[in-house]
């Protein structure tokens, strides 16, 4: 078992969930993140003041598959995500040990669907 | 401040050297007084609803846009009062002498002020002086401008929009508000519109329409065939919008009285608050068996309708039609705001179901249930100011939309207009999800 | 618009040709002018009130009880003034003649307006028309209902809230308000309730108190025998509500004056302000004694503690009498707020505190400095009126509770009225903690 | 409640026995009757400025302050109202009897109300009543206070603010402010201060600068040479703020004519208008300039540059100069907020600009605008009343400092004075960053 | 060491604190999100128009924790969080490799507690 | 390849920031989160009623870095972080399995940076 983790640009979320849909990964989780990357960030100005901004609003998604699904999902969360720019993100790749359902108390590769 | 005041009172009681005759004088001075305070006093709630206007906008759009609806509801307010200051009420009533004071401005004629030896107290009708009739009706022209502002909402460039608002307060707006208000051709022919339901709200909502339809709809809004809701950020900020609306609207309806008269003026008030609270009941219970649960933002937008709808008729109508007036609109609300999404017309606030089409059902209600007016010349007000109206909001628009261009980029608008055109955030610190 | 006033104006003045009886009638016409005007900004004023209401109550709850507390507020303002339209006022001033153009509700002697022939400005006492009495009536009626909307928050079903409302305006308020100021009974033994310290808000206050019984507290909010706070999502939301009840307030107590004599209209106003800030700076001190921190939101019930205190007697009370019932107001808020958590009386808002402890403290206070009044009639009104308030409030809630039922499930509390009851979220987009 | 009222209409028209002298003094009557009812409403709308400037400055500063600043802000106006009872008013006006009724407060002369047998209504011009003006007073005076709250704030301690404030109302103010209004030295010589661009604006922004400077910045606000913008955390509520300050302001400066006088009366609410437009559009363009983009923030501080330094001539004041100070005004924001920010002057919400800086520019402006005015008169008024204003601000805060201290420990300041101060959060639940 | 994050519903959250601590298990971080899983979402209408809410709002919870404690934390989620309801949420365990205590310099297990 | 999750206070960020910024460690994500840890919480009054508050505001800073970054990754943000009171934070160190970059599908190491 594998733990995805993704950042991507904000308003690419509807079309990597689309994306993943297709490929029935149904299940994330999401939050919201500030994220410095390569797109280093821009300067604005606040009451006069200058404001060196570089940390970008991105969306962190979490997915727990098992390996078979490990490819698809990445593909999938690319083909939703890429846009080609400068700040499309990242995906990140963990061994998952265990997952456990806590309805059902299931563990491993059963809990994670 | 502690002694200027004497001399105005003494001005008041002094003369008393043949009583009748100051009493005479006295009780014209004392009318004067009161019902010029009043329209002052309305004028300041008028002012509210653009407050209103500003908060309803903000709540109903989402919070990537929020920086970008203050900044243009709160600037059109302020334009729109020096615009019209400058040549729109000049333009709107031409009986009105106008014109000193300003020549510097570079157009003799053109802007406000007195001509020596006037005397704006008693200016004209002995209601309320020149400078109150005038700003009464700078809050107006602005309101009419605002309207826009919701409709257009998260898409168009900022430039756009204080250009065309200009254009449309200066020019526009006046020129056809003559018609029925100026002493012009609809006047003559007995068409009513009390308050502004078509001078205002309907002009403001074809305008809207134009920009609309111009624009084209936000980026999401309809994929495939289905319309994907993009949700208000803050039903907070929408409702209180909708108080403080209603509040001002007994400025708006009640100062239109142009007087203080009791029997009037209380009427309208009845006549306002009843048929905004048919709105909201009806656009209650209707969301509620349409969507199957009451739908706050309907009720919100039924207050309005019911707002609107009266604002034509509101002096001349008795309770039963402001009852029925009110429950009709906010049962076209829930109707419209669907339908425009049908007709893939994106209107982000519902500014074209409350004000184009309760301003339309409205000025139409005063021919139905008022014995003295015409449904015919109704119509033909609606008709006449609103082809009018939205020709020149469409002509205004596109000129726009092919010169400086009308809509942000895609990028911008996905980022929010926020960041794009003002480089600022309206909720900096909290985590929010722009992911729409 | 324009021209509409001249026949006002010409009404006003023409009829000169004997001018001492012109004077005369003049000098009446004008005091009515005056008098009507400033009742109905009151009018408007009140109005505001309920926004503050809206957003105290929002703020003072959790954000996903947030929709639910808005569509509560704003709903029964609207039902409210329809109710009190149709069969409360009728109820409330028997003594007024009503229900002409309204037989087609089904039932003649409803409704208001007026027949025929008579004529609103003239209409009883010669200082406002009958519409403006009706209009700021209704005000006060649905103010009443909003009060209750607070107690019973984030567990009440919204039908059962809505047809308890309905019920309450239309017969038990105006019922229990006309022993008052209908000329009823308690009126005829001297007892003195200027703006309805009892009337309106105790009345509110004790249907809160009904509802909060018949609900039982929030999921929980008490266990284990500790009080487990559940805190307000917005103190800004709940700040500016209690700025705009405060400033609604001089509407409420200042048109209760019924005239704009200047004697009585700024006493009312000065006493209402320094009763107000007494409740403020108390509650400020005893909450930083007892809590050893300042605390915001007693401030706030503090001030409102004040208000609802000096309302029964703004009228008849001076400076040091306003102070003394402010301070103690202030106090009594940081006791009864946690006395009644205490008590397992769970009052999400502190409306209890506020309009029904300050009021039964105010209406008491009448008696104990004002020397024209006896504290054992303020008692009997204090009394005879809370028992019935009270009583009649726990019957419609039962039966409600027994019919269609007055909770939302277990679950549906859980998760939140707003999406339970509306199926929609307050602040779309922002991340926040749903975990109380 | 409805039989009261009957009484004062007798009064009003009973004594028609010899009917001219009836007239006249009926005229009279009505006179004080107008007047005073719109100096009351007056009140209540610059009652509403207190609720602007709670969020205005709120919005401008960062959420983990938010209930610290909501706190001040309210908690002053109570203060100030009671303080400004007890001894303000007595102080400014040393003509008003006073000091009747309060002797209990243990310094006879002091408190307010009136001696035996006074009539307040016709207590000494005749145009409003002794507690109405007490009242518009005493709001005047917690605006003045309440100024320094923004400027000071996200780093003062609350008993140091609050005691501050408490002497500054109570003594400085009204001292200074009697040299103006209370017929004092400058009244004499003919310095001209309408409602008090001086009086309070500069009286509050020279006490704000005396606290900025005796804090110091707030952490991390420069940092090795560099300014690091310490962002608003809320634009809707600092929109609201301005909106409501502005509509507050038609009071401010319409109810300093002290009378309804329409000529007069609609000219300053004409020029008040204009020239927060004026500074609205100016501050809009300006910052497009200079910061490339339109801020949103820079537009509402115009706005209130304009409704301040219009506020010194409002009465005096044509078109073009009004509309020249708002512009000016709206500059002057821009050139100021950067400025102050150069010499490390740290005033979170540009109450500096605003007020100080705005004030002095309206004062000297009616020198430079009305003929009837001389600019060293002018020139004088703002050096005198600033230097004592500020060398006193200076002092008491000194004298703060080296008792109980005027700054929060670094700790707190960086988790927030929410919760150090008052433990408690502003919107709980809401994930929020802060990381400032 | 190990890594636990688990998903709960929110108002669970403190239910599951109670049982932590009950089990002296009391570090933690917590923070919002949304999740998609077994609970397909809904549908609501705004203004008229149909929406499809699939991402619901959970708590994610995340401890670090020494192997001996790794079961009785599991338990101790489950115990706090289960209804038994679609949507109780997932366990997730992966391998800590290392966990540094920022206030002492404090490495490995030592630090965790 | 290491996944680093620090917790820290929210007001030293920017401390961390600049001195992640020094090392040229520019790429990170931000999230704000709750905390429960040694600072064991305290105690408030609201409107009378005791709370205990033992979740605290913390910030979540994740940073995927190549091994040979690893140590100077950690003590920039001890060094940013660390004040030597309770609540200085935890920094946490995963494995990482993989990493791919959105926008042009570069894996492994050459994604990270
Ligand atoms: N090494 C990293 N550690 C943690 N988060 C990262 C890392 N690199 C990138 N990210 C996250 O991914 C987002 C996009 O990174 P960026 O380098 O701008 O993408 P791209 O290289 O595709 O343009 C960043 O804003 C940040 O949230
Ligand atoms: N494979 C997964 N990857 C990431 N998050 C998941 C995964 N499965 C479940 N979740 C999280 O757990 C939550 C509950 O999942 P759900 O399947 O509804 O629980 P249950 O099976 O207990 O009913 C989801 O909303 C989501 O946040
Ligand atoms: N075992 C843990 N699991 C998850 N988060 C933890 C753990 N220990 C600490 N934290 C996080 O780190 C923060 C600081 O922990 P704390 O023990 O207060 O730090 P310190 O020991 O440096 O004083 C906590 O608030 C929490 O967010």
């Amino acid at each position: 078992m594998k733990l995805i983790v993704a950042y991507i640009q904000p308003h690419r979320l509807n079309a990597v969930k689309q994306a993943l849909f297709e490929k029935e990964v149904v299940k994330m989780s999401v939050t919201t993140a500030l994220g410095c990357g390569q797109q280093m960030g821009y300067h604005e100005t606040y009451r006069g003041a200058d404001i060196e901004v570089n940390l970008l609003k991105k969306i962190r998604i979490e997915i727990a598959v098992n390996e078979p699904f490990l490819q698809t999902t990445i593909d999938a969360i690319i083909q939703g995500a890429r846009t080609g720019k400068i700040g499309d993100g990242k995906i990140f790749v963990m061994n998952l040990e265990d997952c456990i359902r806590i309805r059902t108390g299931e563990v491993g590769k059963d809990a994670i669907g | 401040m502690i002694h200027s005041h004497i001399k105005f009172y003494i001005a008041a009681s002094l003369p008393a050297i043949t009583p009748v005759i100051a009493a005479e004088s006295g009780l014209a001075d004392l009318s004067l007084r009161i019902n010029n305070t009043w329209l002052l006093v309305a004028t300041a709630m008028v002012f509210m609803m653009h407050l209103g206007f500003a908060t309803l906008e903000a709540g109903l759009t989402r919070s990537k846009n929020t920086v970008n609806i203050l900044f243009k509801n709160f600037g059109v307010l302020a334009l729109g009062i020096l615009t019209y200051a400058l040549c729109g009420f000049g333009v709107m009533y031409p009986d009105f002498i106008v014109g000193e004071g300003m020549e510097w401005i570079g157009f003799s004629g053109w802007g406000i002020g007195l001509p020596e030896g006037y005397d704006a107290a008693n200016f004209q009708t002995g209601e309320y002086t020149y400078w109150t009739f005038f700003l009464f009706q700078a809050m107006f022209a602005a309101t009419c401008a605002t309207i826009v502002s919701g409709a257009v909402a998260e898409r168009i460039k900022v430039p756009a929009f204080l250009i065309f608002s200009a254009i449309y307060v200066a020019f526009v707006y006046p020129w056809l508000g003559s018609w029925t208000w100026g002493n012009g051709w609809l006047a003559d022919r007995g068409f009513h519109d009390f308050a502004g339901a078509t001078v205002v709200h309907s002009v403001g909502g074809w305008a809207a329409l134009a920009g609309v339809l111009v624009l084209g709809p936000r980026l999401g809004k309809y994929v495939n065939g289905t319309v994907k809701p993009m949700i208000g950020h803050s039903l907070p900020l929408a409702t209180i919008g909708v108080f403080l609306l209603w509040f001002g609207w007994y400025g708006f309806n009640g100062g239109s009285v142009f007087s203080a008269d009791p029997e009037v003026l209380s009427r309208v008030f009845v006549m306002t608050s009843l048929s905004a609270s048919a709105g909201v009941v009806s656009a209650m219970l209707w969301s509620w068996i349409v969507q199957r649960k009451p739908d706050l933002t309907m009720m919100l937008n039924g207050a309005l309708a019911g707002l609107v709808g009266v604002t034509a008729g509101a002096d001349v109508l008795g309770v039963r039609a402001a009852i029925i007036i009110g429950t009709v609109g906010g049962i076209l609300i829930v109707i419209c705001v669907s339908g425009f999404d049908k007709l893939r017309v994106d209107d982000p606030v519902g500014a074209l179901s409350v004000h184009l089409v309760n301003g339309i059902w409205g000025t139409l209600a005063v021919g139905i249930f008022s014995p003295g007016h015409r449904l015919g010349i109704q119509l033909l007000g609606v008709i006449a100011t609103g082809a009018s109206a939205f020709v020149m909001a469409v002509l205004i628009f596109l000129v726009l939309k092919y010169t400086i261009g009308v809509r942000v980029s895609e990028e911008e608008e996905m980022s929010g207009l926020d960041l794009g055109e003002h480089g600022m955030e309206a909720y900096t610190g909290f985590q929010i999800f722009t992911t729409q």
